[in-house]
């Protein structure tokens, strides 16, 4: 058994009346793909923003690769490790695909705050950034200005970028929304290329990309966990058929 | 410091605070569901009240010019969305910013060649140039009562129409999320054009009513623009209850700071230090407020946006 | 990427992506030759002065071109500078390097806490928050009698060690100095790693935060960077006026820097300088232009002024810089603008 | 394809935009054309701007000053260049520098307000031409800061209303509330007031710079109750004033005494509400001398209305150029200043003497509000309350 990169212990999370996480504990190991489902306003999109920090849970703790972060901002969080995709796709609309990469790969050096280093001439983030565009297949079209993109390459584009922090663990907020036939084949390809180098817990409502991709399975109804296992064992277990393949 | 002079002092803030209120009414809403920056709306004050000030110079009977003034004021705000300020929804703030001060100078300048750059005539009219008894021995002028009495009445009808109107319903909705509303298939191009003339109106109806108060004079409407601005920020843009709230404080602020912080500053401070300090954090007193509300609360008291 | 010649090469590489702000700056460096042969020596008033609103739009231009906060109080840190210059005249200190020591503390100082204050908020709010900051300067400096109230103080100009700026032309060249200077502070730090960042966070905030950097931060810093630069021109313009009052902080003012900018264009190196140009110019003839179509009418010239600049917003996408780029665009079909970033 | 015509529209407007700048520039330098022994004077004003009106006075005053000397000053031929200074001290400066250097005045004049006056002094000043303020006198121009190039064809702010605090004095007043604006101009009227004024100061309160609204001061005056009120509410801020003090019914509570709040810029907006209220000032339509006699009538039939003490200030200022060219049969600087110095310039206020720091030592009178004989509202002289009085800071001036 690998070890776990991100573990979570008890979260608790509720809206006023509404419970959105109830008790929730689960962990993503590493290397593995993890996909997390479950009907709409399960709580899927609430419990990603408490593992990325956009929200704090009322009790309970985050651990990544061991250590607390339930405290931490999105920033430190995002430094100590965590990479992620949005549900509506999120790059710097106003620059060309290469300067978003040159962009993330400073970051990532921890470069961004230096007044005289010049950003996109330099030979060095350029390479940098290539290779990040090189991972999703997006280099040829590094010259093009974000907001130019197709709906594809865009997503393929912010899975870049959330790569480019070179993350333990990757959030992936249902990438293939939207997408076309070879557009969505496209990216479970990539992330199933992704498989082993880096954790992903994956939100998708594509039954059959998560059923393909996933190592384990974890199903979430009403904010708590009600099974958890690999897709075999999640295809057959009747709980979960009862409250979610069922309601398919 | 007697208890009459307070309520008196009172009184005048609560007149300050709805004469804001009728600025900032049409405002926040232009600021909120268009989300639009207008600097341009201290003129629709101006022109209210030369509207009001001309007509009733003419006619002689100042209900006449009041009367006549208020449609004028609406058609004026009407045709302005109309020709320009409909082109500016999709720019950024700043560019909007840029435009409406041309439309400061443009309309401070029209006013400045049409009536000549000297304040116009107005008084009080005979029938409200009386006092009323608030207090035993504290009279009170009666158009100042009167004013009071308009703005809460122009209030409570905007609170109804608001809440109450199909039309308010679309209000509260686009205040709240203008991309819905539009999805909704309202049709936002009127609504907002209706709800634009209809604030010119409602400045328009404080410029009318403060003109007899005040110099009709070019540019008058600017330091109200500034302060309703600090109204409808602390009140919450887009928010009418928010935006009354805060116009009534601001207003006591105001009034109450000016007139009750020198004499509080020369408990502690001796009389030539309080003297300097009073009147300069008087002047700066609402600024202050709105800083700290917004520091505190960052989208006003009442935001409205969902 | 150490080294003096790296940096001598950055420059250049900078020079040549700025042709357009280059060829103003060295404009004004001849300017005074013209002006001695057609003997026009008040032109060399309006160029400082262009040259100084010029310098502040510039530094009003980082916060609100390249980081995207629209900062209505910008007027208030030009004050400050100002008021750093008279109020340690007062004091007997008539060291100029040590004015702008004090113009840049005072004003970075200022700035940081206004900075932190103001940008909890944004959109709107953030306009009218920093509005509110400028007016209670403003109304400060009205009443603060010790330093001239609302009359201003009439004050010297500055000693800088040998410059003598009563000589004709010195304190020309000191702002022309202080405006090269600053437009290649700017220059790189538009270039840099930061000011790129800036510019992302202005794009799409969360993004970079998902990058795992603190958009705060950096909004701070580019805020609390344009607060100096408009401190030192408030600086100079202090010398230039002989003379500091609260009006240069009065609301219009920071109304003016933002034509300024949107005029020449909005988040480019030359549009401040090029709108402080056109803005100027504009103030100048709009009066005899008018006098000479309507000589009644000469004072009323804002009923041009006005309209003209709704007209910029809603015709001259991109400023006068905007529209220079299309032109050097469509003339070269090499197709790289004259003036971007 | 609309960006297109956009672009096309811009173009079209551009084109246009540069025509007009180079018409400018012709114009501009057309105005700019050297003359031959012609005594040019800049006369900077605020015309454009909410003071506009104010501006517009003292330009009517000029012209006609220049018509009744039939286009020449001292036997010159004379050309006067407005300028507008927008009430704004950098747009001062520049323009300052455009007459001096550009324009080449022989004297630079005008000037409403103090921080314009306070701006401008420096650059014309040390240019070596002369000049000769309309309105404005701040107390450091009069004292330690003072030059000889300038002088002042007005008063020293202090000196109206210290004649109000003499006239107060003398009629036995007891106590006063006193009200001015939060800024420098107010707090220096307070004080030359009070250096005449011996008795209690009931109340004093500084309201905000352009205060429109006045009811809250006005209020708490009503619980103090005072003997008398004094206010200095220039400008708009007057109107409001002594509308508000009349719709409060004030005059049963307090006697009201101004300065520089009611004149003939304010009375069109004020008419019978202003009727009554006693003001120091040192001219007043109805001075009796033949310069002021034919001054008034002429004003009046040529614009309709009274002139105020702003466009009789600049009426004289034309004169007093008029007086120097004349006596030292040149528009040299030095020997102006000679003339000027020496005092004795006929005006609209009888032969005006100079002190040493070139400010005037004039009489000063109080005024009522009446009716003149065609029912409109102006000012009469009721008294002299300050024969030849010198301003306080000539002591501290040393050329």
């Amino acid at each position: 058994m690998s070890k776990a990169v991100l573990e979570l212990q008890n979260l608790h999370k509720s809206f006023g009346a509404l419970q959105a996480t109830r008790d929730l504990s689960f962990c993503v190991n590493a290397g593995e793909i993890h996909a997390l489902i479950g009907p709409n306003g399960a709580g899927k999109t609430t419990l990603i923003q408490q593992i990325y920090g956009a929200l704090k849970p009322d009790t309970g703790t985050v651990l990544l690769n061991g250590r607390d972060i339930t405290g931490l901002s999105v920033a430190d969080r995002v430094q100590a490790g965590i990479g992620r995709s949005f549900q509506i796709s999120n790059v710097l609309m106003d620059f060309t695909v290469l300067e978003n990469a040159i962009i993330a790969e400073q970051a990532r050096l921890r470069q961004s705050f230096r007044f005289l280093h010049p950003a996109f001439d330099d030979p060095d983030l350029q390479t940098g950034a290539h290779k990040i565009l090189n991972r999703v297949g997006l280099d040829d079209r590094a010259a093009a200005r974000a907001s130019d993109l197709a709906h594809g390459e865009r997503r393929m584009l912010e899975l870049a970028l959330a790569l480019a922090t070179r993350p333990d663990l990757l959030l992936l907020d249902e990438p293939m929304a939207g997408a076309g036939q070879q557009e969505s084949q496209r990216m479970s390809q990539i992330i199933n290329d992704l498989r082993g180098t880096v954790a992903i817990l994956l939100i998708e409502h594509d039954m059959d990309a998560v059923f393909r991709l996933a190592d384990r399975i974890t199903v979430l109804v009403e904010g708590a966990v009600i099974a958890n296992g690999t897709a075999d064992q999640i295809s057959h277990d009747a709980a979960v058929r009862a409250a979610y393949l069922g309601s398919e | 410091m007697t208890s009459t002079i307070i309520l008196e002092q009172t009184f005048n803030g609560l007149q300050a605070g709805v004469t804001l209120f009728l600025v900032a009414a049409g405002l926040t809403l232009i600021l909120g569901i268009m989300d639009f920056v207008f600097l341009a709306h201290g003129a629709q004050v101006m022109i209210g009240a030369y509207f009001a000030a001309a007509i009733t110079a003419a006619s002689g009977n100042f209900y006449l010019g009041i009367l006549l003034a208020i449609p004028l004021t609406f058609a004026s705000g009407y045709v302005l969305e109309f020709l320009v300020i409909r082109h500016l929804y999709r720019r950024d703030h700043m560019e909007q910013v840029l435009a409406t001060f041309g439309l400061i100078l443009f309309f401070n300048e029209l006013i400045r060649i049409g009536f000549g750059p000297a304040a116009l005539y107005s008084d009080l009219p005979p029938s409200l140039s009386g006092f009323v008894e608030i207090l035993p021995d504290t009279p009170y002028p009666a158009y100042r009562l009167g004013v009071i009495g308009v703005g809460l009445a122009c209030a409570l009808a905007i609170h109804l129409f608001v809440s109450r109107t199909r039309i308010g319903a679309m209000v509260r909705a686009g205040a709240n999320n203008p991309e819905m509303t539009a999805a909704l298939g309202v049709n936002i191009r009127i609504l907002f054009r209706l709800i634009f003339a209809a604030g010119a109106c409602f400045a328009g109806v404080a410029g009318m009513l403060l003109g007899p108060l005040t110099a009709v004079q070019p540019g008058m409407g600017e330091p109200l623009l500034i302060l309703s601005l600090v109204v409808i920020i602390i009140g919450g843009i887009g928010s009418v209850r928010g935006a009354f709230i805060a116009a009534i404080i601001v207003g006591l602020a105001d009034t109450l700071g000016r007139v009750f912080l020198p004499g509080l500053l020369r408990l502690v401070f001796d009389q030539a230090t309080a003297d300097g300090a009073g009147p300069a954090l008087a002047s700066m007193l609402v600024y202050i407020l709105m800083a700290v509300v917004l520091i505190f609360r960052p989208t006003g008291l009442f935001p409205a946006k969902g | 990427m150490g080294g003096l010649s790296s940096v001598i090469k950055l420059a250049c590489d900078g020079m040549r992506d700025n042709r357009l702000l280059w060829a103003l700056i060295a404009g004004f460096a001849l300017f005074p030759i013209y002006t001695h042969f057609a003997d026009l020596p008040f032109w060399n008033d309006v160029a400082m002065r262009i040259m100084l609103l010029g310098m502040a739009a510039m530094g009003l231009n980082l916060v609100l071109g390249y980081g995207g906060m629209v900062s209505f109080g910008h007027a208030a840190f030009v004050g400050i500078g100002a008021y750093c210059v008279a109020i340690s005249q007062v004091y007997g200190i008539s060291n100029g390097w040590l004015h702008l020591a004090f113009a840049i503390v005072a004003c970075g100082v200022a700035g940081l806490v206004i900075g932190y204050l103001a940008l909890r908020t944004s959109g709107i709010y953030f306009i009218m928050i920093t509005l509110a900051f400028a007016q209670m300067l403003f109304f400060l400096f009205v009443s603060l009698e010790a330093y001239g109230g609302d009359d201003g103080m009439s004050i010297d100009r500055a000693e800088f060690g040998i410059i003598d700026l009563y000589a004709p032309l010195r304190l020309y060249f000191l702002i022309w100095a202080c405006l090269a200077i600053v437009a290649m502070v700017l220059m790189f730090i538009v270039r840099s790693r930061f000011g790129v960042t800036l510019r992302a966070v202005k794009s799409n905030a969360s993004r970079v935060e998902a990058m795992g950097l603190s958009p705060l931060r950096f909004k701070i810093t580019g805020y609390v960077i344009s607060a100096v630069i408009c401190g030192i021109a408030g600086g100079l313009f202090a010398s230039w006026q002989e003379y500091v009052s609260p009006d240069i902080m009065h609301w219009t003012r920071s109304g003016e820097l933002m034509i300024i900018i949107i005029l020449g264009g909005l988040g480019t190196l030359a549009g401040p300088l090029l709108g402080a140009i056109a803005f100027l110019l504009l103030e100048e003839f709009l009066p005899v232009l008018l006098g000479s179509l309507a000589p009644a009418y000469a004072e009323n010239w804002m009923i041009l002024f006005g309209p003209l600049l709704i007209m910029v917003v809603l015709f001259g996408r991109g400023g006068l810089s905007g529209m220079i780029g299309r032109w050097y665009a469509a003339r070269n079909a090499a197709g790289k603008g004259a003036d971007r970033r | 394809m609309l960006e297109i015509n956009w672009g096309v529209k811009m173009k079209k407007i551009m084109v246009a935009a540069v025509v007009l700048a180079a018409i400018g520039v012709g114009v501009y330098l057309l105005i700019n054309e050297q003359k031959k022994e012609v005594v040019r004077v800049g006369y900077m004003t605020t015309l454009s701007g909410g003071a506009g009106i104010i501006g517009k006075q003292m330009q009517n005053a000029v012209q006609l000053a220049l018509e009744h000397k039939g286009g020449r000053l001292g036997g010159m031929e004379a050309e006067v260049i407005f300028v507008d200074d927008q009430r704004k001290p950098d747009v001062a400066t520049q323009l300052a520098n455009r007459l001096v250097k550009s324009d080449r005045v022989d004297v630079v004049a005008g000037i409403i307000w103090s921080n314009v006056l306070m701006a401008v002094i420096k650059p014309i000043t040390r240019s070596d031409t002369l000049l000769i303020g309309s309105n404005a006198g701040p107390s450091p121009i009069a004292g330690e800061q003072c030059h000889e190039n300038f002088f002042s064809m007005s008063w020293q702010n202090d000196q109206t209303p210290e004649a109000m605090g003499k006239h107060m004095q003398d009629a036995g007043v007891k106590s006063v509330y006193l009200m001015a604006p939060n800024y420098q101009a107010g707090k220096d009227m307070l004080s030359g007031f009070k250096r005449y004024f011996k008795g209690e100061i009931a109340g004093e309160v500084y309201t905000k710079l352009g205060q429109s609204d006045f009811q809250a001061e006005l209020s708490s005056l009503r619980a103090a109750a005072p003997e008398t009120t004094m206010v200095f509410q220039p400008g708009g801020m007057g109107i409001n004033f002594v509308k508000q003090w009349k719709q409060s019914g004030l005059d049963q509570v307090s006697k009201l005494y101004q300065v520089f709040s009611v004149d003939a810029v304010s009375l069109p907006a004020l008419k019978d509400a202003a009727l009554g209220i006693l003001g120091t000032q040192s001219w007043s339509p109805d001075l009796d001398n033949d310069i002021n006699r034919k001054f008034v009538a002429d004003y009046k039939t040529k614009h309709g209305n009274y002139p105020s003490f702003y466009a009789a200030q600049a009426y004289d200022t034309i004169l007093a150029i008029d007086h120097a060219i004349a006596t030292s049969g040149s528009k040299d600087t030095d020997q102006m200043r000679a003339v000027l110095a020496k005092g004795n310039i006929p005006t609209t206020r009888g032969l005006l003497k100079m002190n040493s720091n070139h400010f005037p030592v004039q009489n000063f009178y109080l005024r009522d509000t009446v009716k003149d004989a065609d029912g409109v509202v102006t000012t009469k002289v009721l008294s002299t309350v300050f024969a030849d009085h010198a301003d306080s800071y000539a002591a501290n001036c040393k050329f």
